[in-house]
């Protein structure tokens, strides 16, 4: 699981310094909109963490104050933390069964 | 890299195990294995001990537990649940026409499978579903007045051991099998599931707390936690638990918390209601 | 019925339903031929005893006075708290005519906890739950004949749960 | 809502045991509130008990005594049917008191 996150986290990374130097209000909007679908998904699944929610509310504050190059990257962070329970989910669904003492 | 072979290895695995359909799970195998689990793990602690989690693993936890239980911060809670009790609704009926028995000494038989709703139905919310049946709004599951009324009904019903039935009812044996899985599934960041603390881990340190073996960990609920200062319900108990493990928790009367308790106190049947509890 | 101007409505109903004597002898009116079933009585707090930081300090401010320790004197207290907001101290003492038990706890912000005063004729024992802030020392002191007697242990205390 | 205080007393032989536990937030004033502001200290002061007119125990506390404060002593001359009284007083004037019979 920590490798699928920090793998997600880096592709969001990468995704940002190349982009133009200052993110815009737009850049900022559609990463928390981004986050915000992958957050649905994890609901949808009953498997949402605390984390992800924190991360998002310190993106969403960047983003009222301005500062969205921050905003950027803290969705960036969110929507992986919300991608990695999302597969965590997936994944147990299977994976249970044999947990089971038998 | 290592969590994408693991993944394909553990599919691998999967289809070549005898197969074992998602479909079909059987509570008297899982109920049997389960008790010879802990009883072989454990050796020396009688059977009975395990309702009392931690300090049926830990003796300088349960000599200062005994000192606490001598005269607990729950009596409160019991006397503040029995005159609930006592007090009648506003149309004049009460609980004990809602429960079986009155309502006393019955607590072992909760969770109950309802076959007309196709539901379980945990103690806390047969309790909710009384005070709406006569007019009065529900309780806060995870608050004190649910715990109080909790914790009377389960001090009535103290030493009688755990009798949880699965009818014959595909939705019985679907309720079971989604508790089963709520408790062998990992959640939170940490990735943790109940079973990696209270069957792999039970009696061991998490900090200064004891792990709580899961067999008969659902006797002693509603507890009184020094933690907490205060009672808490087995809704809180859950809900603090997926916390600890930074996952979200459920809201109040979510039906996997219902299928979990399910679960749990059916792999208790037998050991004696130990409730209300006195814990760390 | 009699209108308590300060005690609360518990109180009342406790004073009503329990000991109406009792209740009128709480006000103070010690001349009435009751028992005397005085109330307790905030002037016997110890007030200054309780904000001092250190051992020797909150005896001398109890006492007047320091401990010396003494294998008399047996304190029992865990080895490792349960939880640091509910430990369970209990003091006892084979020493003659003790007439006070004192606990303190060491690291917490005021290093007094509790003292008892323990007229003749009431065995030297007292069992209490107490708060510690951290890992700390306990001191268990006993006044018998006049000189302080003491025994100390420490409880190790941390937080539990799996944290953050 | 019952009375703040729980008393068991029993007698056997000449002494009598008697635990309390008395209903009571025992604030420190040391602790923040959800909010992050400080809980002002509230706690019980003195403890009383009495019997035959006699006080036989007195607890001095501080905000270090735990919530839902409890405590176990003896003392010696009580009976069976006697009559014993505990009182508290709190360091906000609040107060409480109860006469239980001797088991």
């Amino acid at each position: 699981m920590r490798k699928t996150m920090v793998l997600a986290a880096a592709l969001s990374l990468v995704a940002v310094t190349t982009a133009a130097f200052a993110a815009s209000a737009d850049d900022a909007k559609a990463a928390l909109a981004k986050a915000e679908a992958a957050m649905k998904q994890a609901h949808a699944l009953k498997n949402e963490w605390t984390t992800t929610a924190a991360e998002f509310k310190k993106a969403k504050a960047a983003a009222d104050a301005g500062k969205f190059d921050d905003a950027v990257k803290l969705a960036g962070e969110a929507e992986a933390l919300a991608n990695a329970s999302v597969a965590q989910a997936k994944e147990q669904e299977k994976l249970w069964p044999e947990a089971v003492v038998r | 890299m290592l969590r994408k072979t693991f993944m394909a290895a553990a599919i691998v695995a999967c289809t070549a195990a005898p197969l074992l359909a998602a479909g079909d799970v059987d509570p008297q195998a899982d109920f049997k294995a389960f008790r010879k689990y802990f009883t072989e793990r454990f050796p020396k602690v009688p059977l009975n001990d395990f309702v009392n989690g931690p300090y049926s693993m830990d003796e300088g936890l349960r000599k200062q537990w005994k000192a606490i239980d001598e005269f607990p911060p729950y009596e409160f809670a019991v006397e503040q649940g029995k005159q609930m009790f006592a007090t009648p609704f506003k149309n004049g009926k009460s609980y004990a026409d809602c429960f079986p028995n009155k309502g006393i000494g019955i607590r072992q038989m909760y969770p109950m499978f309802d076959t007309k709703t196709g539901k379980v139905v945990t103690l806390e919310l047969a309790v909710n579903q009384c005070r709406e049946a006569n007019g009065e709004k529900p309780f806060d599951m995870a608050k004190d007045d649910m715990a109080a009324i909790t914790a009377y009904m389960a001090f009535t019903s103290r030493g009688k051991p755990f009798d949880i039935k699965i009818p014959d009812d595909p939705r019985a044996l679907a309720a079971y099998k989604k508790g089963e899985e709520y408790f062998y599934s990992r959640r939170g960041q940490l990735n943790f599931s109940c079973a990696s603390c209270h069957v792999q881990n039970p009696g061991n340190h998490i900090r200064t707390e004891v792990l709580a073996p899961a067999l008969g960990i659902t006797a002693a609920l509603p507890i009184y936690r020094s933690a907490w200062g205060g009672m808490g319900t087995t809704t809180r108990r859950f809900q603090t638990c997926n916390a600890q493990v930074r996952g979200e928790p459920l809201p109040a009367g979510d039906e996997d918390y219902s299928a979990v308790e399910y679960f749990l106190s059916y792999m208790s049947n037998g050991l004696p209601i130990s409730g209300p509890g006195a814990r760390p | 019925m009699i209108e308590f101007p300060d005690a609360p409505a518990v109180a009342r109903r406790a004073v009503l339903k329990g000991a109406v004597a009792g209740g009128l002898a709480g006000l103070g009116l010690g001349a009435f031929p009751f028992p005397a079933f005085a109330d307790a009585d905030a002037k016997e707090w110890p007030g200054d005893a309780f904000k001092v930081k250190s051992e020797a300090d909150a005896l001398k401010a109890l006492y007047g006075k320091s401990a010396e320790a003494s294998d008399k004197v047996s304190l029992d207290a865990p080895e490792i708290a349960e939880n640091g907001a509910v430990v369970p101290i209990a003091v006892a003492s084979t020493l003659p005519n003790v007439t006070g038990i004192a606990i303190l706890v060491l690291e917490n912000p005021n290093v007094l906890a509790a003292a008892y005063k323990i007229p003749a004729g009431t065995q030297a024992s007292v069992a209490n739950r107490l708060k510690m802030a951290k890992t700390t020392k306990v001191v268990a002191v006993v006044e018998s004949g006049g000189k302080l007697y003491s025994a100390t242990k420490e409880v190790k205390v941390t937080v539990g749960g799996c944290g953050g | 809502m019952a009375g703040t205080i729980r008393v068991r007393a029993t007698a056997s032989g000449d002494a009598t045991e008697v635990q309390s536990l008395i209903r009571h937030p025992m604030d420190s004033g040391f602790v923040k509130d959800a909010k992050g502001e400080l809980i002002p200290a509230h706690h019980i002061e003195v403890v009383q008990f009495e019997h035959g007119g006699k006080t036989v125990f007195t607890a001095l506390w501080g905000p270090a005594v735990s919530k839902d404060p409890y405590l176990k002593f003896s003392f010696k001359g009580g009976k069976a049917g006697d009559e014993l009284k505990v009182s508290w007083v709190d360091n906000k004037g609040a107060s409480d008191s109860l006469v239980t019979k001797i088991q």
